[in-house]
């Protein structure tokens, strides 16, 4: 077992521990407040007029490759659908979602699914579409959805490359704003550029803690903190260690 | 519909799986590789479920039109949506992708509309990036549009406006800091990553209760 | 050119009027041509499925494999034959076996691939950019590479703590000064960062829509010139 | 008759006796009576209004109402810290901030009453008595049961001089609603009117204007970008020297005859142009150099991709498939099928795209551009096409396993978008090297061209793309000064757009 699997193995066991850690912690003690993010408390608001005035929310999973790093988006994005379908649960117009890999896609229509039968709903499987299956194929299908269906607000939770321009300009023509966040760096480039609230990065992954979906993804944060901080001290002391000749 | 047996399978795989990054035992990287195998089929399988969901939902729209929910000029488009699908699938299941008649749906068809949505982008995006500032004056946005504006500047002929050091500065802005800051970026994209996917792991989030 | 490829550039050049007709506003014409290529597009996406994956690693070892080999292979048989179940929403619980499997496979494959894919080579990259024994052997220009080296480790390290998710609220006064004003760096470096990108996937559209005008531009001077073969 | 009865007493007076002789109860008003009979029955509806609605009131209806009144459009609406904080706290099958809704729609939510003592609400009571509300006379308390105002409470008798007696409150009530709370009077009447009509969703803004906008930026590029397409001018220079093109220039120089070269075709139908254009110059440079070319893509679109680009884009070398060339087709599962195809390409991808056994066996041997081919390092050069950051990463970090060894002399080159630029020149500078040479989009593919003096499609684009460029940058500076100064020039006058307090 090398160095570089011991430290893969470490910060795995680490970011477990923080984890259930912290779920066990927040028992006793107060879970700790989190900084504003903007987008998210837009957000509240789109889901407020979606349960209050019946606007559709539509939330994009990406196109991300089910078996690479991809699929992490994903999965956030589909918390987070699953987190909408119950808080819109009372409104009308139950969210749709779109999604450009098929197993997501699968996944999604579980999500709904499962949301629509605990809260004793009809599920439409039309609210799950898989609107294309290549990238660009995807945007353009995701993109007509908007037109097609009278959607609110555009949620980006997932995996989306440059053509995420396609759904927000179309939900800019629809009148629906894009909020949200992608893993992929042109895709966030061009939604800091177009979006209406853009989330960069790590905050994509952080929808569910904001919205309210529980202690473990409050914990998931706090684990992400504590790694990032010691990632950041790993490269200083290495650096050091580098420039000293010892590493 | 919570089904315990569903999260122990996917609790179980996940474990061999992960684990096979991190231990090199064989008969862990057996395993591993058997289920990563049957992942990679199962992926597949699930694209050609979506495709003919894909063509079921159209041909619905087609068949029952309004009835379904439909109105005349979307049951048009799912024709054309279901056509072109059935085609490709015919050509291309019978005479092989790579045969000529495949090829020119390829060629035909969808590069020159995939090329041309990816032109109408070169508007879309002069555009959002001429109201961005409108949309959000700070100093994130006006960095942003600084680098761009530099960059893109740069990158093509200056016709004959050579300031000496343009092209060093872009070349400076690409490898230090834009990749300082992709890298950073990265990191924590990867952060956020570890503990999604840790919580699927620990069975918390569960998409795949239907 | 034979007569294929003549209907070939035609159909062509009209899809790309049909995408472009969007600038002006969205319009049937656009929607026709979209939906076409959404289903062309998921048509060489199930044969390239069928072909590289379900053919040769599904079916022809359940034919031509020997006992072993078929054995292995009628599982994922069968969980297939579930998966498709999802297609219809009665029996859609029997494909939650399959995807409880692929779920897993997956939500590992990710984790794994974030860390030996991302966190330790981006973070051993950070720290190797100070190997400077490595660069005395390439007797590159050393000052310059150390400031740069800071820069990078700074602006990764700013970045990275631009996405604390805890509230400064609860730090001490003099803490929060710092850390706020690291972030506002991180902030920097990110736009520079974006600004790049968007550069870059502009630069990217441009020459799609120079390549589009192009070939049209080609296209109707062929078709003028076999119109009028002596101008 | 020629008598008054007592309106408290009920006795007998004389017309003109000013108090009951019996009770002592006035009988005659201490003012004139208001004129305009009008205006008293329109006072005592305006009266009646906020009253009268309450009972009609279903507890649902309250959240519209604290909701409708202001209510700002949902990008710039921002919660307060506390609510985004409260957010943040437990688990709840509602989100916290979500938690009011279910108050409300709580059918045993507290009494209307209580619900509807909104702050406006409260200003429209009448601040010195309840009468309009609560009768503080319980004589007062006798239902009206016909008549025009049956179900009002406080009416005496339809005697001319109570109801006058009963006007001066009506009346003084009346002065203290101002023109504001009457709007929210009004506003609370319609929601009540519309209440079970479901809430219309906010009105979405057309966007005229913008059109022309979006117009005038087409027409413009339009303009710059046909003017070479039509008259195939080449006016701009290729431009100079570039350390990564040089590098992979010199790669390519170097490489034997016939060595075996792994391209993987991994980027976006969509993007094809600029890989394309950048990759044809390199791609010409090999098949000048007459390397073996084995293809492969991690995305399904890739292998067409390829194909393409052998058949049409190099039409002009005669390469043939599965004697110059290869195509493997594309590797399933992402990063992991990478990883596997990494590890052991034949077990990866055992058959060309066609269907056929590629590489060499015990059986058969091999197709010409796989002879001697086994692991991934047999390669001479692997050259990936890429067009997006994160699938370049995948393949620099997915190969460093197998390359990364000191005795592999395989070289890893890449020929990018611009986009990808930020991402993979770390791993160029990088010590020692990861990536051994690199050119990124269009400008890349120039200087490439320059180097090998076959200019091609770069050299065919660049000055459309130079002016483009150009002209894309000057209107998003332009937009950016437009809309800091535009705001400073029209800046509105003060107290416009205030709608009623």
């Amino acid at each position: 077992m090398n160095l570089e699997s011991l430290l893969g193995l470490a910060l795995v066991a680490a970011a477990m521990v923080l984890i259930l850690g912290y779920v066990a912690a927040v028992r006793k003690w107060e879970p700790r407040a989190l900084r504003a993010i903007q987008t998210f408390q837009s957000l509240q608001r789109a889901i407020g007029l979606a349960v209050e005035a019946g606007n559709r929310l539509h939330l994009s999973l990406g196109r991300g490759n089910f078996l690479s790093s991809q699929a992490g988006v994903g999965f956030a994005g589909l918390s987070t659908l699953d987190l909408i379908a119950r808080s819109t649960s009372i409104s009308d117009k139950p969210p749709i979602s779109s999604a450009g890999e098929a197993a997501l896609s699968i996944l999604a229509q579980d999500t709904q699914r499962g949301a629509a039968h605990d809260l004793g709903g009809e599920f439409d499987p039309a609210r799950a579409q898989l609107t294309g299956v290549t990238p660009f194929s995807y945007a353009a299908g995701a993109a007509a959805l908007l037109g097609e269906d009278e959607v609110g607000a555009s949620l980006l939770v997932g995996s989306l490359g440059s053509e995420v321009a396609l759904i927000i300009e179309a939900g800019e023509r629809a009148g629906s704003p894009a909020l949200g966040g992608t893993d992929n760096l042109s895709g966030q480039a061009v939604l800091y550029a177009s979006a209406h609230n853009p989330l960069i990065g790590e905050e994509t992954f952080a929808s569910g803690a904001y919205l309210g979906a529980g202690r473990l993804h409050h914990a998931s944060l706090f684990a992400q903190d504590v790694l990032r901080w010691a990632v950041i001290l790993a490269i200083l002391a290495g650096a050091i260690l580098k420039v000293a000749g010892v590493l | 519909m919570k089904n315990p047996l569903l999260t122990a399978i996917a609790m179980a795989v996940g474990i061999v799986v992960l684990a096979g990054y991190f231990l090199a035992v064989d008969m862990l990287l057996t395993l591993r590789a058997i289920l990563i195998e049957w992942a990679t089929i199962l992926v597949a399988v699930a694209l050609i479920a979506g495709v003919i969901n894909l063509f079921a939902v159209h041909w619905r729209k087609v068949t029952r039109g309004s009835a379904g929910g439909a109105s005349g000029s979307t049951q048009i488009y799912s024709l054309v949506l279901v056509t072109g699908l059935s085609a490709t699938l015919i050509v291309g299941g019978w005479l092989g992708p790579t045969h000529p008649y495949a090829l020119w749906i390829f060629n035909n068809i969808q590069l020159p509309v995939e090329t041309s949505l990816m032109a109408i982008l070169a508007v879309v995006l002069v555009y959002a990036g001429a109201r961005l500032i409108q949309r959000r004056l700070n100093l994130l946005t006006v960095v942003f549009l600084l680098t761009a504006v530099v960059v893109l500047l740069v990158s093509g002929p200056l016709f004959g406006f050579d300031l000496p050091g343009l092209a060093e500065l872009r070349a400076w802005i690409g490898r230090v800091p834009a990749a300082a800051g992709a890298r950073g970026v990265i990191l924590g994209v990867a952060l956020g990553i570890v503990t999604t996917g840790l919580r699927l792991l620990a069975g918390v989030d569960r998409p795949y209760e239907g | 050119m034979t007569w294929l490829d003549t209907a070939g550039a035609l159909v062509g050049f009209l899809l790309t009027l049909m995408v472009f007709s969007y600038l002006i506003g969205d319009n049937p014409l656009y929607r026709l041509a979209v939906h076409l290529f959404i289903g062309v597009a998921a048509g060489y996406a199930a044969i390239m499925a069928i072909n590289t994956v379900i053919l040769p690693r599904l079916i022809l070892p359940l034919i031509g494999g020997n006992r072993d080999e078929r054995l292995l292979a009628l599982v994922p048989v069968v969980l297939g034959w579930l998966l498709l179940t999802k297609i219809s929403s009665r029996l859609a619980p029997l494909g939650s076996l399959p995807m409880a499997l692929l779920v897993g496979v997956a939500a590992a494959a990710a984790v794994g691939g974030a860390v030996t894919g991302t966190i330790l080579p981006q973070a051993a990259a950070s720290i190797n950019l100070f190997d400077l024994r490595g660069e005395e052997s390439l007797n590159a220009d050393l000052g310059l590479h150390l400031v740069n080296g800071v820069i990078v480790l700074f602006g990764t390290a700013a970045t990275l703590a631009y996405f604390h998710f805890g509230d400064q609220a609860q730090m001490a006064p003099r803490v929060r000064g710092w850390f706020e004003g690291f972030r506002q760096a991180g902030q920097v470096f990110i736009a520079i960062t974006f600004g790049f990108l968007f550069a870059g996937v502009y630069s990217a559209a441009l020459t799609a829509l120079i390549e589009r005008i192009f070939t049209l531009v080609d296209l109707i001077k062929n078709f003028l010139g076999s119109l009028l073969p002596a101008v | 008759m020629d008598d008054l009865a007592c309106p408290m007493c009920g006795k007998a007076n004389p017309l003109d006796a000013e108090v009951c002789a019996h009770c002592q109860a006035r009988l005659t008003p201490l003012f004139a009576p208001d004129s305009d009979e009008q205006r008293t029955g329109e006072d005592e509806a305006r009266l009646a209004t906020p009253d009268d609605f309450f009972p009609a009131v279903e507890p649902e209806t309250y959240p519209d109402l604290t909701i409708e009144l202001p209510a700002p459009s949902s990008d710039e609406s921002v919660l307060p810290q506390e609510a985004a904080d409260e957010a943040a706290r437990g688990p709840a099958d509602l989100p916290q901030w979500l938690n009011w809704i279910s108050e409300a729609s709580r059918p045993d939510s507290g009494k209307p009453e209580q619900a509807s003592t909104a702050s406006w609400l409260e200003e429209m009571r009448p601040p010195y008595d309840q009468t309009p509300t609560r009768p503080a006379d319980s004589r007062l308390e006798r239902p009206e049961a016909a008549g025009p105002l049956a179900g009002l409470r406080g009416v005496l008798s339809a005697r001319p001089e109570a109801i006058r007696s009963r006007k001066t409150v009506v009346y003084s009530d009346q002065l203290k609603v101002t023109a504001n709370q009457r709007a929210h009077a009004d506003l609370l009447k319609e929601l009540l009117e519309t209440e079970g009509v479901p809430q219309p969703a906010p009105p979405r803004k057309t966007i005229r204007s913008e059109y022309f906008l979006r117009w005038g930026i087409l027409l413009v590029l339009l303009l710059v970008l046909l003017w070479p397409a039509l008259t195939g001018v080449r006016r701009a220079p290729l431009p100079v020297y570039q350390e990564e093109a040089a590098e992979l220039n010199r790669l390519v120089d170097q490489l034997p005859e016939k060595a075996p070269v792994l391209i993987g075709f991994d980027y976006d139908p969509g993007l094809s142009a600029e890989v394309e254009a950048a990759a044809a110059t390199v791609i010409d440079h090999l098949m000048l150099r007459g390397a073996y070319l084995t293809l492969v893509s991690t995305s399904p679109t890739g292998p067409l991709l390829a194909e393409r680009f052998m058949r049409i884009t190099q039409a002009g070398h005669s390469y043939a498939s599965g004697i110059n060339y290869v195509n493997l087709g594309y590797v399933p599962g992402g990063s992991v099928g990478l990883l596997n195809f990494v590890g052991s390409p034949q077990r990866s991808l055992p058959y060309t795209l066609d269907g056929t056994p590629a590489w060499e066996t015990a059986g058969q041997d091999g197709l010409p551009p796989l002879k001697g081919v086994a692991a991934i390092e047999d390669f001479a050069m692997i050259l990936v096409l890429v067009a997006d950051p994160d699938t370049a990463r995948a393949w620099v970090e997915q190969l460093q396993a197998r390359l990364g060894r000191l005795q592999t002399l395989t070289s890893l080159v890449m020929v990018t978008s611009a986009q990808v630029e930020p991402m993979i020149l770390p791993y160029y500078y990088a010590n020692p090297r990861q990536v051994h040479g690199i050119v990124a989009g269009l400008r890349g593919g120039a200087a490439y061209a320059r180097l090998t003096g076959r200019p091609g499609q770069p050299g065919r684009f660049w000055d459309a793309y130079g002016s483009g460029l150009l002209v894309s940058a000057l209107a998003i500076l332009a937009g950016g000064l437009v809309s800091v100064l535009l705001p400073l020039i029209m800046r509105p006058a003060p107290g416009e757009g205030e709608v009623g307090g």
